[in-house]
């Protein structure tokens, strides 16, 4: 579980207020999807990039969490190169140009589209995974309540939060347990194996939720989860984050 | 304090859980429950907490029916501690769960903070306000959710063996932790255990359930005193008892009394050498 | 000789090449799948341009909204309703980490887990549930995107519960078995995401191209992990309802899946 | 038969839960691994099952690196229980859930029957075949994951702390059960446990953990040898051994050894008595 708190807890943006945190993010978050060029999100990845590892995140973390958006890009790329414009830049015939069962043509201007969407995605992609490891999980739902989220949202959060290792251990042992006693040889046994797997974490569920309503019935419950009271931002930090945000904005009007 | 008066309950599915318990608990003792699995003990703790719907008979805390008390009464008084921590704890990090208590009884931001740290000092858990709850070991857990209670101020602590899965290192701290609490701060202390050994060295009274029944009750020394129908009830002398029972029962060894612990068992034994050499 | 100027063009011949570029589009997603860990069914940050992202946005705020709504409501009647929701958030969280191995890709995949909270909460609490394991998966795993949270909300969550919920439904009262309708309530919700997904991604990346043939390709580029990865799903789903009957059939009728007298069967 | 050479294990989150383990069981074997919370003894356990990725280092069973076994090969020789029972008890009813990894290796119907009922006859559940497995009593269901394994006929049983949980008598029961099926089936047996009192009436030999590295290992009488720093790795000597020793250092009586279990502590006892009347 690539959880923010889970790596180097002293880095450079750990004391910065999650609250300028996200509201950083979010704004050049907005900047890069309504940039028109690629050389702003390029910038914006490239950054968010180079923080990730100042704060000296495992670079196989970075990585992985890349990997899937990384596909679905070179997926959109792909199908923009080969499928939409209209200046044919080479053809490929396949398997050979004598017997061509498959003919592709790559467009130069399909290929500009598709590099825009992807350096939108990795822009995107970057300054939303820099913001993940860079504030711990409570902080980010602190922020959230004083963005004026609604509070059951808020409070499911929490819950899911506290109980996804519970049941993540539970998974694994409940998994090996059947693989123990050999569940998963073979598919059609796999799949019996994994249905008793998801109805098991889901009996679970239920059963937690009755022993985790008693005890906060009975710690005074009664409806609504009561609310840590956040600190005043500081000028300092708000002013900091306002000058990265315009130095954004100015490079983003160039 | 506590009086349970010919309580019973059977589950939804038809289970007698309990059957006609009675039982006194006076303000400041150190109570134990033991009991074989499937007796009832956690059974009696939630109904002694009024978490159960349905419960016949009458329990009275500090002479007042908990039928006729409002949920926020009851939990003013009282706390119970599950027996898995994870049941427990249900906010993301320590300060946030201890502080869910004071919070919901309506303290002001400083107050619930003072309660809170207050609250982690007592159980030794002072600095790791911040951690989450899940990065917590399985021995910090049990005694979070102590501190969640400690929190609120309760007189009365009810705790469904508060020591299971623990080393025995730990085990040892904790029933020191809850000694501390009863001794020092006056809280009335009730526990379910499977811990035999640990009992008689800490604890003032003990009561012996068996199929939701309640087949014996008083001192240790009173409950322990008639070690043949232990088995019945699937539970065992401790350890040291069972020694000096042998010694004096099989060995002909002349002991007074049998004692439940390491202390008096030194010293019974010590006294039986003594006379022994008087004989000669 | 330019082939493609000749009069006996050889793909008129072979009717593969009609579709070649639909072809083409399955064999380099079937490599790609093979060297990364596919999730496709979220929307990644960056994808859809900010007016797409607004659209789904907007239309995913009332139904997240209704659900808080409704969960007040319940939260009324039964304290223990938010804990339940919370605790069920993160079963689909855990649920949809879940490798799965899908034989045809070669590679893993995740399910999606809405069906099941479909089924024994309802769709309303359900898009709630998927609204929030969805922001968490945003920020801590790159599974879909802040920006694109709303478009997911309505892929994973609105028609993923509703389309679960409704074939649900339509076949019990049919008089099909638990555990059959519950399988076809993974399968069709599991496809109805994927379906809405392409629709979104395909408006989102469209550009000037029209809209419906890059929809096809894009659904086609999909078709190796999410047509086995339906059965998979409708499997588990099958898997979760049979066990729950067997083991606590109170549940199911507390939450009213199923009659008191089917459980008494 | 089990042969551990310098294993080491990270978490994913960094947590460095085996450092440089070695340990060799041979066949036939009753082993126990003792250690504070926290100290390795699930990972260890799970590491020897090839439940664990990234694991540095050999583990060896019967000379083949388990590396390079499939999972089936492994899982048809070692058994290995969970230490919470609902996670490994997945079928509506006793009966289906035994006959769960019989069935899964091939046998006929018969055959299958006969294996479960012959594994509930050794865990003593008999005639519960058709219960339902959630209404069965903690102590039940602990004894109902040890048959699920029994069924498929393992030569060797990986138990991560069988007892927790029982009372005293189903903790004696499940111990005796062990020590049955370990000298008369012929079965190894490696258990992780905090029941420091049982241990040396039943254990051939004991292998101490601390902080993912095993500090000493040997016979009970050789591991209990040095009280001293019991309370450094967070455990301390069974209460038999602590009342000897204490006799023996602080009240000067004259013990050759100190015993560990209730039997060898009488005859010492005795002995010294004895003794004694002598030097009169
Ligand atoms: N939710 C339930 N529904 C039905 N029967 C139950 C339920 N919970 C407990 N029981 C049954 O009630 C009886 C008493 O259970 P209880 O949990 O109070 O025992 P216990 O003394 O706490 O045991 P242990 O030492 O194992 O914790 C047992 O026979 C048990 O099977
Ligand atoms: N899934 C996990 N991820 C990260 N760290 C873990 C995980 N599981 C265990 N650990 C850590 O690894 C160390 C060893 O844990 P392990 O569970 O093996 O201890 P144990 O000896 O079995 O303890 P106990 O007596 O409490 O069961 C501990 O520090 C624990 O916090
Ligand atoms: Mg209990
Ligand atoms: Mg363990």
């Amino acid at each position: 579980m690539n959880f923010s708190e889970h790596f180097n807890k002293g880095h450079i943006l750990a004391k910065v207020d999650a609250r300028v945190k996200l509201l950083v993010a979010l704004a050049l978050l907005l900047m890069v999807l309504s940039y028109k060029g690629i050389f702003f999100p390029l910038l914006m990845s490239a950054g968010a990039l180079m923080l990730c590892i100042k704060m000296r995140i495992p670079l196989k973390a970075i990585l992985a969490r890349m990997a899937q958006p990384l596909f679905l890009a070179l997926v959109i790329l792909l199908l923009k190169l080969f499928f939409s414009g209209k200046d044919t830049m080479f053809v490929i015939k396949l398997p050979t140009s004598h017997f061509p069962l498959l003919t592709l043509a790559g467009h130069s201007d399909g290929l500009l589209e598709g590099i825009r969407i992807t350096s939108r995605i990795l822009g995107g992609v970057s300054i939303v995974m820099a913001l993940g490891f860079a504030t711990p999980f409570i902080e980010f739902v602190a922020a959230l309540s004083w963005l004026r989220v609604p509070r059951p949202f808020i409070e499911i959060m929490m819950l899911a939060y506290r109980y996804l290792f519970v049941f993540l251990e539970d998974a694994s042992t409940i998994y090996s347990a059947q693989k123990n006693r050999l569940g998963y040889a073979g598919i059609r046994k796999g799949l019996n194996s994994f249905g008793v797997l998801t109805g098991s974490l889901v009996l679970r569920g239920f059963e937690q939720s009755q022993k985790t309503a008693d005890a906060m019935i009975q710690r005074g419950y009664t409806g609504d989860m009561p609310q840590l009271k956040s600190q005043p931002l500081s000028v300092a930090e708000l002013a900091a984050a306002v000058i990265v945000v315009l130095a954004g904005g100015a490079v983003w009007m160039i | 304090m506590y009086s349970v008066k010919n309580v019973s309950y059977r589950y939804p599915d038809g289970t007698r859980a309990l059957d006609g318990i009675n039982l006194e608990v006076r303000q400041g003792a150190f109570v134990g429950l033991l009991g074989a699995n499937g007796s009832g003990k956690t059974t009696l703790l939630r109904a002694m907490d009024k978490l159960l719907k349905g419960v016949e008979g009458q329990i009275r805390l500090s002479g007042v029916d908990i039928s006729a008390m409002s949920p926020k009464e009851i939990y003013k008084k009282v706390g119970l501690v599950f027996q898995n921590p994870d049941d427990q704890l249900f906010a993301p990090t320590l300060f946030e769960d201890v502080a869910f208590g004071p919070m919901n009884m309506g303290f002001n931001a400083k107050e619930v903070e003072r309660r809170v740290l207050n609250a982690l000092k007592e159980v030794e858990l002072s600095g790791l306000e911040k951690k989450s709850v899940h990065n917590l070991s399985f021995g910090q857990r049990k005694r979070a959710c102590i501190a969640g209670l400690l929190a609120m101020g309760h007189e009365t602590l009810l705790l469904d063996e508060p020591t299971a899965g623990l080393d025995p290192m730990g085990e040892y701290r904790m029933m020191k932790l809850l000694w501390k609490l009863n001794k020092e701060n006056g809280v009335t202390v009730i526990m379910a255990t499977h811990s035999v050994d640990l009992v008689p060295v800490f604890l003032d009274s003990l009561y012996i359930l068996s199929k939701g029944r309640i087949t014996r009750g008083g001192t240790p020394e009173e409950v322990f005193d008639a070690p043949e129908d232990m088995a019945n009830i699937k539970l065992r002398l401790p350890h040291i008892a069972e020694l000096l029972y042998k010694l004096k029962h099989e060995d002909k060894m002349n002991f007074d009394r049998i004692p439940l612990t390491i202390g008096e068992a030194r010293r019974e034994i010590l006294k039986a050498i003594q006379n022994e050499k008087f004989k000669n | 000789m330019k082939i493609q100027n000749s009069k006996f063009k050889i793909q008129n011949f072979l009717p593969v090449t009609r579709y070649s570029s639909l072809v083409t589009v399955l064999l380099v997603t079937c490599y790609l799948s093979l060297v990364t860990d596919a999730a496709a069914m979220h929307i990644s940050e960056g994808i859809l341009p900010m007016n797409w992202a607004a659209v789904w946005f907007a239309v995913a705020v009332p139904f997240v909204w209704y659900g808080m709504k409704r969960l007040g409501e319940l939260s009324k009647i039964d304290l223990s309703f938010k804990p339940l929701a919370g605790l069920m958030a993160a079963i689909v969280f855990v649920i949809s980490l879940m490798p799965i191995p899908v034989p045809t890709a070669g590679t893993c995949s995740h399910p999606g887990g809405t069906a099941i909270p479909a089924i024994l909460l309802g769709p309303s609490i359900t898009v709630l549930i998927t609204g929030v394991a969805l922001l968490v998966q945003a920020l801590f795993f790159a599974h879909g995107g802040l920006s694109t949270w709303g478009a997911d909300v309505v892929s994973m969550g609105v028609t993923g519960a509703f389309a679960g919920i409704a074939v649900f439904k339509v076949l019990r009262k049919m008089r099909a078995g638990l555990a059959l309708s519950a399988f076809f309530a993974g399968l069709v919700s599991d496809w109805a995401i994927y379906f809405t997904t392409s629709v979104e991604l395909a408006s989102g990346i469209m550009g000037d191209e029209p809209f419906l043939p890059l929809f096809t390709k894009i659904l086609i580029a999909f078709v190796p992990t999410q047509l086995p990865l339906g059965i998979v799903e409708g499997a588990m789903t099958a898997g979760m309802v049979k066990l729950i009957f067997k083991r606590r059939s109170d549940l199911l009728v507390k939450f009213g899946v199923i009659k008191a007298e089917e459980a008494a069967l």
